[in-house]
């Protein structure tokens, strides 16, 4: 399986998204720089935290217009696993590939520290490894991670099961305590907290890996089906 | 022609403004106390060469895809033709 | 700012406008006969920064002499961006520590911004990829309005810049004291990590060789900067307010990537930022290091506004610059490097042998003036030094000793202390874990980085109690480093060098003086006792409002090496029943 | 008195404007290329109750000490009164 890491201006956790892959699944993987316009030949897409544009403007306003979107866009259509974690995440708000939008933490601080965060759909691509309702630590590392939707896309959004991860500890004040949803279909998920950073025992919890593996997991089926 | 165009980007009524919160607190603290709410929004100033019959289509657009975000934000702008002096 | 007409040479020497420019009387008359006749206003200014106290040391160098600057895993000491000590397997460990502490005080989010942003370009510049930062942080007493602004943006500023690049914030300290209220300080450092082989130099070698410009824009802002660090904060600094600079993080990551890769390049000559007094320390030190001159054409000069003079160019502190010199026939695989990071880069100049600084500017001469002059020629002064006054009370007061009644309540009293208590609220907002390399994060004694790819990892820490320091010059400045000794150990790692920050009052204090001459006595005798040499640092002086000098405050940064991940040990108590041994007197 | 403050807060002359300079970028790069230059500002609205003779002076007050920072910010006002219906 073949992962790619989309590296816009400014990316920063572009090389962590990176190791994580090599550390937790040991699977392929290659960065793609901001201004190629194809995806072909990659299983799953993982856009990164940073600062893309320097989050000029807003967070993920500017990213959304590089010539790789296109390319984003279409993987996900055909379903293949998107994944975007704190600014990619952003990227998927700004390009409307998810619903909603952020605003900057109620405490207007940014915000770095481990959180306890519940699987709320152990159903999808991401999470299947996962037990349903089960808590894990994963850090989070952002200004802007405020999830806004209004009630009818929330609605919508539980009645589709789409919220995939919530805080046990909301300290950015994000509508229902959302730190990651999914679309509809369930391919692309978007989440403000940093699975890629929780990999190694060493540095502090490796509850993230089970992400990746899932994503691993999920392929290896469908593909063991198909040929 | 020339424009100098005025965006204002402001939040969606009902849509919290932490920022506009954390000032108004900010300024009752250092007594201020007739301060009833303050909302921050941005302003974006763009000089810009188009036509007459096009820059206000072009202004709509550039609001739309990227100076502002409708899902949480309202925007409006002023549009001014620079005489060349 | 901007100056429609500069004064003439003679004017400038009648009515001694040199002196606005911190220029002396005898400094000018040097001058004058280093250039065998009057200096012009260009001139005169590149003078003004290369000499002023920031960039020469021209106080504090009889007291730098002192320190231990050898051991014999120093490969690059005192002198060049950064210092560099060897950490095995051919790789090396990069780090230097800086203040921003005026500009601070008057914009603390874009002061401190721009102080880590400096000292992020100093370790690149080196060829090192910055790893990690750290900052050490002291202000008035929180109850003070404006101390808790300054506070508040100090730290935010820190975050906004090291979060947005990407380089994770690991460690630091924040002291709150009356003593300096009204002058903060602000001190940021960066460690980096490197290859022996990549390590640069910044050297102008090579006749003919061209000189590069990248990254930002030259504009109005930050001129009179080098020389604003060098006085003391009063009145007159609200007028000289345009002085601070807005930084760009998102302009300097692209610059970091984009750097690091030409300096693999094996035709990259020399890189150098533009840190303080920007485009004139950058040119006049390269080639003084290289012993060659520098001919730029300033109409070339990337500009961010209008009808810049060479004067305001020169002296520019705009930031995320770097000045590159490069092998002739070069020049377009560097323009292509910067170009994929979306960055300018720009022949400005070339290498001459004439050991001249030479700015042509529409056609003309603007300026032509010896590099070694501007670089190596500083006047240096040995001051007057004084035993205070307070100093002999203090050392005939009997040893204090606290009555304490209720032993848990005066220990919570200890923890309500804002110096004291808990720093979460700060490093709650730095990024401490991008890069996933931090072992152990801020609130240990010092921060540890894995090096992966290997089974090492390296402690840091900084360190100062300058109350210590105040009470008594000497002991405090053996403590200040053995504190910072400490630390490292009790990660489980080897102490490996220092970079210090001298932060004190005015120098033409002999009583301030003589806190420098005693407290660097201290750090220099620790240094060598612990075998930590000092491979670089930086001295703020003039830390003094019109209510007096801050406490005698150099910071120590250290840096360690662990051999063995196996060997780190955090601050955190593990597990019940573990036994509790006290090791000491 | 009720009064609407609308203060207008920009960079001052000369200081760098990273925001602009990065959303002039991006507009060229979907296709504006007539637009040359965009600065980036904010405006604060301050709903308030004050007295006629201070409301100014507070306004002022306010501005230096929160709002703008004189040292790299210029900052503008318009005070008007509300008209309760
Ligand atoms: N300004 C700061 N930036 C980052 N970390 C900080 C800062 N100030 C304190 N810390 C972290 O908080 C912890 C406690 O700091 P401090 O109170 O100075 O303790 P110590 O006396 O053990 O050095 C340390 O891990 C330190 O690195």
């Amino acid at each position: 399986m073949k992962f790619a890491v989309i590296m816009f201006p400014g990316s920063n956790c572009d090389v962590d998204m990176y190791h994580a892959v090599e550390e937790a699944v040991g699977e392929e993987v290659e960065y793609v720089w901001h201004n190629e316009t194809s995806l072909e030949g990659f299983d799953a897409v993982l856009l990164p935290g940073g600062f893309s544009y320097g989050d000029y403007l807003r967070p993920g306003a500017i990213a959304h217009f590089s010539p790789i979107m296109e390319a984003v866009k279409k993987a996900a259509d055909e379903g293949k696993p998107v994944l975007g974690v704190c600014n990619g995440f952003q990227v998927l708000l700004e390009s409307r590939m998810l619903p909603g939008a952020m605003r900057r933490n109620k405490n207007l601080h940014f915000i770095c520290k481990t959180l306890p965060l519940t699987v709320e759909n152990n159903t999808t691509v991401f999470t299947n490894s996962y037990e349903q309702g089960e808590t894990i630590q994963i850090p989070v590392a952002h200004g802007d991670g405020n999830y806004y939707c209004d009630e009818k896309t929330l609605a919508e959004l539980r009645e589709n099961n789409q919220i995939v991860f919530t805080y046990g500890l909301n300290e950015n004040g994000s509508t229902a305590d959302i730190a990651g949803i999914t679309n509809k279909e369930g391919n692309v998920l978007g989440m403000m907290p940093h699975p890629e950073r929780a990999v190694e025992e060493l540095l502090g919890s490796a509850d993230g890996k089970k992400l990746f593996t899932s994503i691993v997991k999920q392929w290896r089926e469908k593909n063991a089906v198909t040929s | 022609m020339t424009y100098n165009v005025k965006v204002y980007i402001s939040w969606k009524e009902g849509v919290l403004d932490p920022q506009g919160a954390a000032v108004t607190d900010s300024l009752h603290k250092i007594g201020y106390s007739g301060v009833e709410s303050v909302s921050i929004s941005r302003m974006v100033e763009v000089k810009m060469e188009a036509d007459r019959d096009s820059v206000e289509r072009q202004v709509t657009e550039m609001c739309e895809k990227l100076l502002a975000n409708p899902v949480i934000e309202d925007y409006s702008y002023e549009i001014e033709e620079v005489v060349s002096s | 700012m901007q100056l429609l007409h500069e004064p003439s040479p003679e004017l400038i020497k009648e009515k001694k406008l040199f002196a606005e420019m911190g220029v002396s009387e005898e400094e000018f008359t040097f001058i004058e006969s280093i250039l065998g006749r009057l200096p012009n206003y260009t001139e005169l200014g590149l003078f003004s920064v290369m000499w002023s106290e920031h960039c020469s040391y021209k106080n504090s160098k009889v007291l730098l002499k002192k320190f231990p600057v050898e051991g014999e895993r120093v490969l690059q000491g005192p002198g060049e961006g950064a210092g560099i000590i060897d950490i095995d397997d051919e790789q090396a460990v990069v780090f230097k520590i800086e203040s921003h502490n005026h500009p601070s005080a008057v914009e603390p989010y874009e002061g401190a911004a721009t102080g880590v942003g400096g000292i992020i370009r100093d370790v690149f510049s080196m060829g090192a990829r910055p790893v990690a930062l750290l900052n050490s942080l002291r202000f008035g007493e929180l109850k003070n309005p404006r101390v808790k602004y300054l506070f508040e943006g100090v730290v935010s500023g820190i975050a906004g810049y090291g979060n947005c690049i990407g380089i994770p914030t690991v460690g630091g300290e924040v002291q709150f004291d009356p003593c300096y209220e009204g002058n903060p300080l602000v001190n940021a450092m960066c460690v980096g990590l490197i290859d022996h082989k990549d390590i640069q130099k910044g050297q102008a070698k090579g006749i003919g060789n061209p000189v590069m410009y990248v990254g930002a824009g030259t504009g109005r802002d930050g001129i009179h900067g080098a020389t604003f660090a060098s006085e003391e904060l009063s009145e007159d600094s609200e007028a000289k307010r345009p002085a601070v600079q807005v930084g760009d993080p998102f302009m300097e990551k692209l610059l970091v990537e984009a750097c690091l890769e030409a300096t693999k390049h094996p035709k990259l000559v020399g890189i150098q930022d533009m840190g303080a007094a920007g485009l004139t320390s950058s040119s006049a030190e390269m080639a003084s290091k290289a012993g060659s001159g520098i001919r730029m054409n300033l109409d070339l000069v990337p500009q961010r506004e209008k009808q810049m003079s060479p004067y305001e160019m020169m002296l520019s502190e705009s930031q995320e610059r770097m000045l590159l010199v490069v092998e002739k026939g070069s020049e377009q695989e560097f323009k292509d490097i910067f170009d994929h990071w979306g960055l300018n880069a720009v022949v400005v100049g070339e290498v001459t042998d004439d050991k001249r600084l030479t700015l042509i500017h529409e056609g003309k001469t603007a300026a032509d003036v010896p590099v070694d002059a501007l670089a190596e020629e500083a006047p240096v002064y040995h001051k007057p030094s004084r035993e205070p006054a307070y100093f002999r009370e203090f050392q005939k007061q009997e040893n204090y000793r606290p009555k304490v009644g209720d032993y848990g309540t005066v220990l919570k009293e200890l923890l309500q202390q804002p110096t004291i208590a808990s720093k979460e609220w700060v490093y709650e907002q730095y990024d401490y874990m991008v890069r996933t390399n931090t072992v152990a994060a801020p609130g240990s004694d010092a921060a540890v980085i894995r090096l992966r790819g290997t089974n090492k990892a390296l402690a840091m820490t900084t360190d100062c109690n300058s109350r210590f320091i105040y009470l008594d010059p000497y002991e405090g400045g053996k403590l200040a480093v053995a504190e910072a000794a400490r630390n490292i150990t009790a990660s489980g790692a080897e102490a490996l060098g220092v970079t210090d920050c001298l932060n004190y009052g005015s120098p033409d204090n002999p009583e301030i003086f003589w806190q420098l001459e005693k407290s660097t006595d201290g750090l220099s005798e620790a240094c060598r006792t612990l075998e930590t040499p000092v491979v670089g640092g930086n001295v703020s002086l003039y830390n003094e409002t019109n209510r007096g000098a801050v406490y005698p405050t150099p910071v120590i940064g250290m840096v360690g090496l662990i051999h063995d991940t196996a060997h780190i040990t955090t601050q955190a108590a593990k597990q019940s029943g573990d036994a509790v041994y006290f090791l000491g007197k």
